[in-house]
């Protein structure tokens, strides 16, 4: 491992440790490297990706939000991407945070070319954030919609 | 001039096709699958759209959500490369109906060589020699013994919808043929959903030859010399391509561009195409088939012509005509191309993937690389095992040998198995030097000793 | 042909002449200093001996060393390369007492064309347009003062022994000229221990055109045509060049390659050498220097000729005739040279050295990459800054920039500073562009918004 | 650091820890590793070092002489290197294993094209190795004996 990546590894440790922040990632092409806080009474884990190795033209910081997430609550989170490229538009009647969402409901449709097709939630949940607004293009597997999903 | 082109492919032919479009400042969109959000030409490209999950046809295959790419990015038109979309004609009618434009032939154009007995056909109206068999399908048993009484055994049978290929069943006698004919037409039925066949005599242990033909919208039709690939292994995939093919006399490589031209004009052909023939010892060259779109090997007759084919795709697409006449193609020197791929000398040549560790490509005068991998990339498994093509220029054939020998020694991949080896034996081949080659140079003179 | 050839150089020209030998089935020696083990030339010759501790006067500066390397390996004949033991006449005349063939001219051709006055001498004789000024040494003042008058003020004041652009004084009146010249005169003694000077009349914002030659044993001499070299430093060190000089008339341009002719003839020249002349504004061209040995920037008109100088270097070495006559030597295209350093930007371009952490290469269509450099590797701090020369052939000036451009965006180096982002200031230059360059275009028209 | 060599480090360690070995390097163009035992009683040293990175075409293994060699023992060992190319000679009259060596005699003779040049050792010791024979050509700072230094 370059030294220098180390260093940077370990300065990302002491800024989690040192602040009230759950997550950090560093995303540049060469490397990925993403510092996370344990669950109070463990220790820090590290988790770093080394991804393929073009040289970068810059990096990407992502700072996670501060609000705690806990695994159980992590494991129910549920995100509905785009099954296909073309444009986003609301369902009719639109979904919006907080809606509760069912099983087969049409959260969203996507105009191909010549074709309107239905963003279909294969889940229960409640709409907890929403990435997309009406009229912007997406692409394949793009995050549109994360809820929490409801146990059946 | 177009101001932003998709590019409908993956790999070191989009790479080839970006790095075109960013010399003409023309701004480009790589789509790419879920597996190759690594990818160079993604890295390359000035936008990037996903379209599909790893699988071709979820993804590369994709039509519609490749078009819907090209609505949301605003690209005018669409390269489609080889393989893929590229031979698709429903794919051509759908960009055109969507008003994008797709940089190749019409839509019927590709449809009428696509098929090997309009092809075959159209290629007879034209004057240009296709091998003795029957001019169209063949109803039934008695018909074929006529047919292969008439031209002579052995004949092939041949599978309209095929291609590269499969379909093909090769028969030396009468008694043969009835069986023969019939499983023929089950396999093609099985296959392509189309049990028609036809009847080629068979061409022994001929050369591949293939001329590069230009036209635009204009009437201009020109060729940019032959191609010689004769070294394929036995699923007809080619391993070295050279230009020009200096082993058959300058008068029959011309007369070959000669009949390329005159099938292109036939058909109304438009764009960058190439026309395979076969030729045997006696210097006698049939239609194969013609493949309507870039090819693999189109650097080596860039080097040799200096013309970039890529560019004048795009040129003809936007309505330019040619930048050269047929009198201004000068070819200089001599030009060799090795396909190296992840393909497993120890395992039968079977494809592998995996993360390459590190890549030293050769350099130096005369040396052309095209490629999409880096030291570190991860190599998907699900496409192509093509990882670079290494092409040389020199002033004549054996200095080309004598340079793509230093570099395939100088070249080194680790990470993942490669044919670099192979490769070097081809090169080293004393009837490879000689230029004594024909289809069956591999499976002879190389593999004879074991793999 | 020599069976083997001993490199006396490191870097890319080594790896450079290395590549020609292989493909010219030459076995090579490479010659490395302790702090280049791991270097590129050293793997890839055949051989290798260590000579000396890093410092260049211990290792490539160390001729007994090398030339005992030549001997303990049995190499026949020794490639000085650029720079280091090329141009010391003495070392070419070691190598020959010790009956090793010097590629390169005879040492009695490199001591005259290495002092600066009987350079300008011979140039004058053979009729070489020369630069205004006293033919000879300038013994005091008052010679001093009679010919500053005679050509013109601005003058040069030069040292005979200096070169590169050391040992060079600006006088633009009578009054300062006295003390200039004895300031001149100390500088010169202490730098080079030979207090010569001679005066030349100062052409303003000049063009640098090289004529490259090539003379065999047999009284055959050639000129490739000219290269612009004008994009230099302050230090006069090239930057950009190309092939050929289109800025200039082709008429202009044929008769500095002949010019060029004529002197390698008086001085019985032998073998690759470069003649550099200042060109006006007017179209007047002056004699400069002869560089006896490859250039750096070879490959431009390598690639507008399809002449591979090098091999024709160890050809004419070996005392075989010229492969081309002045006839046969076609131009084709234009050709641009990049030299990629590590000199840092953000610290006024010093150079610098460290572990190359990853490099991407540009590849494609026209593109050449001369370099030692790979992924991984440690540029030692000992040594020349430079990493890799980016050359690009297109079929004309503009579509080469058009190459240009898009390989150095596609090009990246990460661990040391690079003058990447320099070099892609001047070929967007909307001068350079033009084709409007001078050697004070670096400092007038790119480096005037500061670094 | 790739987890390939990760984990043949940890595998270069078991096998140090499992033998009568004392120090193994692997080395390649890409990388190096060498695993050294420490003294008995203090815990596993490892040293990497990843070097330059061009593709390997082959890896060397060095397995170090299974005899221990004590630190002090180490420091005292002292390699005579050539100080120039050319053809090497023995001394008048040579040396050989055991030779007590001092400081300032000529151990040996290298010929370069027209020059016979004296190796001279710098220091007062007991010749343990000869690495060179004569007529070999040797390289500048090719190691030609090893002796252990007596301190003056």
């Amino acid at each position: 491992m370059k030294e220098s990546l180390i260093v940077e590894v370990e300065r990302l440790v002491a800024l989690v440790e040192s602040h009230k922040i759950s997550e950090i990632t560093i995303r540049n092409d060469l490397t990925r490297v993403t510092v996370r806080k344990s669950p109070p009474g463990s220790s820090v884990q590290r988790s770093t990706e080394l991804n393929a190795a073009l040289p970068s033209t810059g990096a990407d910081i992502v700072i996670a939000p501060v609000r705690a997430v806990s695994e159980t609550e992590q494991a129910s989170r549920y995100t509905i991407t785009a099954p296909m490229v073309g444009i986003y538009h609301h369902a009719e009647p639109p979904v919006s945070i907080g809606s509760v969402i069912q099983k087969g409901q049409v959260v969203g449709v996507i105009e191909t070319i010549k074709l309107m097709s239905d963003i279909i939630s294969d889940r229960d949940g409640v709409l907890d954030e929403i990435h997309v607004e009406a009229g912007m293009p997406v692409e394949y597997g793009q995050p549109l919609f994360i809820m929490t999903e409801i146990p059946s | 001039m177009f101001q932003k082109i998709l590019i409908a492919n993956r790999g070191e032919i989009a790479v080839r096709i970006i790095r075109a479009c960013k010399e003409m400042r023309i701004k480009t969109v790589a789509v790419h699958s879920t597996a190759d959000s690594q990818s160079l030409h993604v890295r390359l490209a000035d936008e990037s759209v996903c379209i599909g999950p790893p699988s071709n046809k979820e993804s590369y295959l994709n039509a519609p959500n490749i078009i819907a790419a090209a609505h949301i990015t605003g690209a005018e038109a669409i390269h489609p490369g080889y393989g893929y979309l590229s031979e698709q004609s429903t794919f051509a009618e759908a960009c055109e109906a969507c008003h994008v434009t797709f940089i190749g032939p019409p839509a019927e154009v590709i449809e009428k060589m696509g098929d090997k007995a309009s092809a075959r056909e159209t290629a007879r109206t034209a004057g240009v020699p296709i091998v003795p068999g029957a001019d169209g399908i063949i109803p039934n048993d008695q018909e074929a013994l006529k047919v292969a009484q008439k031209v002579g055994y052995p004949v092939y049978i041949k599978a309209t919808a095929g291609g590269g290929g499969t379909g093909i069943r090769r028969v030396d006698t009468d008694e043969e043929l009835p069986t023969a004919f019939q499983m023929a037409r089950a396999e093609s039925e099985a296959a392509f959903g189309n049990p028609e066949v036809y009847i080629e005599k068979l061409i022994e242990a001929p050369r591949h030859i293939e001329a590069q033909v230009l036209a635009d919208n204009f009437g201009h039709v020109i060729h940019l010399g032959v191609r010689e690939c004769s070294v394929q292994n036995i699923r007809h995939k080619k391993l070295v391509e050279e230009a020009p093919a200096s082993a058959i006399p300058q008068s029959l490589q011309n007369r070959i561009g000669e009949a390329a031209v005159r099938l292109a004009q036939k058909v109304g052909y438009r764009g960058a195409g190439t026309v395979e023939f076969l030729v045997n010892s006696r210097g006698e060259f049939y239609f194969m088939e013609m493949n309507t779109r870039l090819q693999v090997e189109h650097p080596v007759t860039e080097l040799i012509t200096g013309v970039d084919i890529v560019k004048e795709q795009i040129r003809i697409a936007f309505g330019e005509p040619l930048s050269v006449t047929q009198k201004q193609v000068m070819m200089n020197g001599h030009s060799i191309e090795c396909r190296i791929t992840s393909e497993d000398p120890e395992n039968n040549y079977a494809p592998s993937a995996g993360k390459i560790e590190s890549v030293h490509f050769p350099g130096g005068l005369g040396v052309r690389v095209e490629s999409q991998i880096y030291s570190g990339y991860e190599t998907p498994p699900f496409y192509d095992p093509m990882l670079a093509k290494l092409i040389v220029w020199a002033p004549d054939r054996e200095q080309a040998i004598a340079r793509m020998t230093r570099c395939l020694e100088e070249m080194e991949i680790t990470g993942i198995p490669t044919n670099i080896s192979l490769q070097k034996r081809i090169i080293s081949n004393p009837f490879y030097r000689k230029g004594e080659v024909t289809t069956e140079f591999l499976a002879r003179r190389v593999m004879e000793n074991g793999f």
